[in-house]
């Protein structure tokens, strides 16, 4: 399958993408919709490939003799009783399918995230170092904010919850607004490249 | 303490467990996770994503374009045939192609030209402001801005004035890196905070 | 109006109103394909040295006095992902280093891809430094594709081989505190670059040096000279110019209360 | 110390102020309080698009933030047409709506709609604005679209007269670069604490037309619409908190300091 073909088609979509932002013409405003359209299914395509890849790594994994294949297992039950539930029963409130996201899937991926409390405090005490000027600026702003943004700041005194919020309104707003101009600049030149066939990278060398 | 609750109660646990160290209780239920999140995103995709806009307008309506998607769609399958993956980029090119070509002018409107022209302001102070103030806080975005832009430029060694305006967003980015800890810190908390209201309060109804 | 006469009658109607994104369209366009042509034509353009890539030189070179390894991880990201690609570019140029010294180079990986690219990399590297049989590619293996059990994983590395130097370069979650922080209790350099805003507020307090968002890609460029790269990254650096200048007169014109410079930008 | 007891420190600081509430007093920053005159000065039987833009992980944050914002548009008798551009915000997004509907007597198909799950944000962002029952033919239960009353009164974004994203991630960024520049919407964000700072540059340049932030902004919401929920309980277990990941920053760089004098 020569490479031409996938170049060619970044470079028509693309462009046609681009220029209809400019141009609004009747027959191209059908096109563009159906391109949409086209591109939410296909990407929806893409996720489930990734979905499969899994089914097929647990697969393997559950064949093999080590202890480590009884955890695949309970990963390919999750899959499977949640699709047979969810197909067959339907999702609406009370169904076996929406009782599992209830308290399983919502309570297990919230507390995975919660564990980070603990590992900020740990780190705070073995790990954040004011080792230069730069960082000690840092952990000064980050107490600051910390304090002003919960009613204790508050009480301490008047003006840490107004200097926190003048902060994150003047220095830290212009400072991100340099990011994101930056960053900005980065996507428009990298999607141009991709536009235009110079960029590869995502078809692998 | 109903079996709801309690089922969430235990799973919370075994995740916690973690903190002690590394254990099968912890790896049974992130085993159970990746497994029940997968299923549960197959089947809101099925269910609400493919049976309305793919097997519908097919089998029910007989309208064919939608069979354009379908076999873009089935392409990108190929990348689970160890052989034909190359087939994959015809849709693969599709999507960032797409992708591309409306991050363009969106990304050059809302992000470069509208942050620009926010930052084109008037130094005269609005009447009934403190004109002191008001002209500290725009010398301050002013700076904050372009020494950022400084930090972020590659073509010129940062030696002399580059070096120190360039150093001078160096800070810029220390506070915002700060506020943004701070805020991280705010966040991580309140999910913890989150589940000790479940554990002692849905779970054991110590807290009214 | 001039413009309403180009309007071709027929179908098509240009958007007058966005012009203005237009013309910043083909400024950008103009400036990129520019330098991407200078950059193939002088192989490589100037581009200023990267304070974080002498950290990382001084990073190998400490570990080899003290006779330690060096650990390097690309973090979670997929290897499309462009932070994984620029770690690559740096990989490459550390190897060789490693190479050279012979100090022993360890690689956890997260994602299988990612893994054969980091071997093959290496690989190449030592092989260029004219010390093919000196590479190790049991020191780059797979480890979990679990987010924290990765963490805890290249921890349990960590206090067990007491690497010298630690380098993170990539993409990385909130994983990044539990990795930095043991670093830390085993006295490592510790060198992190990622272009996860959230990740850098923690790594530029945890670790030694941190190369913040774009520098991370700029490092890449500088070392692997590919004109695609220093090409987009001189073009940026002209854009922000322009974009400075415009902003300062924008602000004098407003000053002077005439805002026709602003206007330009509007959304209309 | 080692980890553990660090994990207890910070576990202790959390739990104990949940039994003894402070009562502490919030002040509304201004960009809560914009974000709150944007929904009241909307005429009642206006349309709002709700977007649940978050993943599972992050529900002890958006939970309160979804539950102020929903209570004050139902109860300004606000019309939402509401959608997720996540997985796993549908089935969230689905429980906050049937919660929150029912404490104020909605009714589905009049009052509010929920289309549910469309992946690939670009594509749903710039559908939505050629045509909803393109995007969407079929609502997140199964009916035909034109059998709700309030979808025949949507079909673009020319009906829709405000757009809020409740999300813990780049979505409501991604609403302005879409929704905004090409349909001139006014968007509001209501997000996680982790990704406020990086969105108050939209919100000064005016295309954020109000910013909530983290389980503090919900509290002060809650304050503006008088009624203390899930963000008012935790602010006390979160200011101790707070308190000691600073008194462990300190204690950590002053044995770091003591350290490198000894060496």
């Amino acid at each position: 399958m020569p490479l031409r073909l996938p170049l060619i088609l970044v470079s028509c979509f693309g462009l046609f993408m681009l220029l209809q932002f400019f141009w609004q013409a009747t027959f191209l405003d059908q096109a563009y919709g159906e391109v949409l359209d086209w591109v939410q299914i296909i990407y929806l395509f893409t996720l489930w490939v990734g979905a499969v890849h899994l089914i097929k790594l647990h697969l393997k994994k559950s064949q093999q003799k080590k202890k480590e294949a009884f955890y695949s297992w309970v990963t390919l039950a999750g899959i499977f009783s949640m699709l047979g539930f969810g197909l067959i029963g339907g999702k609406e409130q009370g169904s076996l399918f929406s009782w599992i996201f209830d308290n399983v899937q919502v309570p297990l991926q919230a507390t995975m995230f919660s564990l980070l409390a603990f590992f900020v405090a740990s780190a705070a005490y073995r790990g954040f170092r004011a080792r230069s000027r730069e960082a000690l600026v840092l952990l000064l702003v980050a107490g600051l904010v910390m304090l002003g943004r919960v009613p204790i700041g508050n009480l301490i005194s008047e003006w840490i919850p107004d200097l926190a919020n003048w902060i994150l309104n003047f220095p830290s707003m212009a400072a991100r607004r340099g990011i994101l101009i930056g960053i900005g600049l980065g996507s428009v030149a990298t999607a141009l490249r991709i536009i235009f066939g110079v960029e590869r990278t995502y078809l692998g060398r | 303490m109903d079996l709801s609750t309690t089922v969430a109660a235990i799973l919370t646990l075994f995740i916690f467990s973690f903190l002690y160290r590394d254990n099968p209780f912890y790896k049974f239920a992130e085993h159970l996770l990746v497994g029940v999140s997968v299923g549960y995103f197959l089947v809101i995709s099925i269910d609400n994503v493919l049976i309305p806009k793919l097997s519908e307008p097919l089998l029910k309506r007989q309208d064919w374009p939608v069979l354009v998607p379908l076999v873009a769609g089935a392409l990108i399958l190929t990348r689970l045939v160890p052989g034909w993956s190359n087939w994959s980029q015809v849709s693969l090119a599709l999507v960032i192609g797409v992708g591309a070509g409306v991050a363009i002018p969106a990304t050059l409107q809302a992000q470069i030209l509208t942050q620009m022209k926010a930052s084109m302001f008037s130094l005269e102070a609005p009447p009934g402001s403190s004109a002191a103030l008001y002209l500290f806080e725009r010398s301050v975005i002013l700076l904050g801005l372009t020494s950022v832009l400084a930090y972020f430029f590659f073509s010129k060694e940062h030696k002399g004035w580059l070096g120190s305006y360039s150093k001078l967003g160096t800070y810029f980015l220390m506070i915002f890196f700060g506020a943004t800890f701070g805020y991280t810190v705010m966040s991580r908390l309140s999910l913890l905070i989150g589940r000790v209201q479940f554990l002692l309060g849905d779970w054991i109804g110590l807290l009214n | 109006m001039g413009l309403s006469a180009l309007r071709v009658d027929l179908l098509l109607s240009f958007n007058t109103s966005r012009l203005n994104v237009l013309v910043a369209l083909l400024i950008c366009a103009a400036l990129v394909f520019y330098f991407i042509r200078q950059g193939k034509k002088r192989k490589g353009l100037f581009l200023r040295p990267i304070s974080g890539l002498s950290a990382i030189e001084e990073a190998v070179g400490r570990a080899t006095e003290m006779g330690r390894a060096v650990l390097y991880t690309t973090g979670l990201g997929k290897m499309e992902r462009v932070a994984t690609l620029a770690s690559m570019n740096i990989l490459g140029n550390l190897a060789r280093k490693v190479a050279s010294y012979g100090t022993p180079l360890i690689i956890p990986c997260y994602d299988p891809v990612v893994m054969a690219v980091a071997q093959e990399v290496v690989r190449e590297s030592f092989a260029k430094e004219g010390k093919p049989d000196a590479y190790r590619e049991e020191n780059i293996y797979f480890v979990t594709q679990s987010q924290f059990g990765y963490a805890a994983a290249v921890d349990g590395i960590m206090t067990r081989e007491k690497p010298a130097a630690n380098l993170f370069l990539g993409t990385f979650e909130a994983e990044s505190l539990i990795l930095a922080e043991t670093g830390n209790s085993i006295g490592a350099i510790q060198i992190a670059g990622t272009d996860s805003t959230i990740q850098l507020a923690f790594f530029i307090v945890a670790c030694d040096y941190t190369l913040i968002g774009e520098e991370l890609f700029a490092a890449s460029g500088y070392l692997s000279r590919d004109p695609l790269v220093t090409g987009s990254i001189k073009a940026q650096d002209w854009l922000k110019v322009v974009i400075v200048i415009l902003i300062v007169l924008g602000v004098v014109f407003s000053t002077l209360n005439l805002d026709f410079l602003s206007e330009l930008l509007s959304v209309k | 110390m080692n980890r553990q007891l660090i994990y207890i420190l910070i576990l202790a600081a959390i739990t104990v102020p949940l039994f003894l509430p402070l009562g502490l007093k919030h002040r509304v920053t201004p960009e809560v309080e914009r974000f709150y005159q944007t929904i009241d000065v909307l005429p009642a039987g206006s349309i709002v698009l709700v977007s649940f833009d978050f993943e599972a992980s992050t529900v002890a944050e958006t939970r309160p933030l979804a539950y102020a914002v929903l209570r004050h548009l139902f109860s300004n008798n606000v019309s939402v047409v509401s959608l997720s551009t996540l997985a796993e915000g549908t089935g969230l997004g689905y429980n906050f709506l049937s919660e929150i509907t029912e404490e104020l007597g909605k009714k589905y198909g009049e009052d509010y709609i929920f289309l549910g799950f469309r992946p690939q944000y670009q594509a749903t962002i710039l559908g939505l604005g050629e045509g909803f029952s393109k995007v969407f033919p079929k609502d997140y239960l199964g009916n035909e679209l034109s059998s709700l009353p309030l979808a025949e009164r949507v079909k673009n974004y020319d009906q829709i007269n405000l757009i809020i994203s409740i999300a813990d991630g780049d979505l409501p960024q991604y609403w302005v670069d879409y929704a905004q520049t090409r349909y001139k919407k006014p968007v509001l964000a209501a997000v996680t604490a982790v990704m406020a700072t990086s969105y108050y540059p939209y919100l000064a340049s005016g295309q954020f037309s109000g910013l909530v932030g983290g389980l503090k902004g919900a509290a002060e919401y809650e304050v503006l619409l008088g009624k203390p929920g899930l963000g008012f309980k935790g602010m006390e277990s979160q200011s101790l908190g707070h308190l000691m990941i600073i008194i462990l920053i300190i204690i950590g760089n002053l044995t770091f300091l003591s350290q490198k004098k000894r060496i």
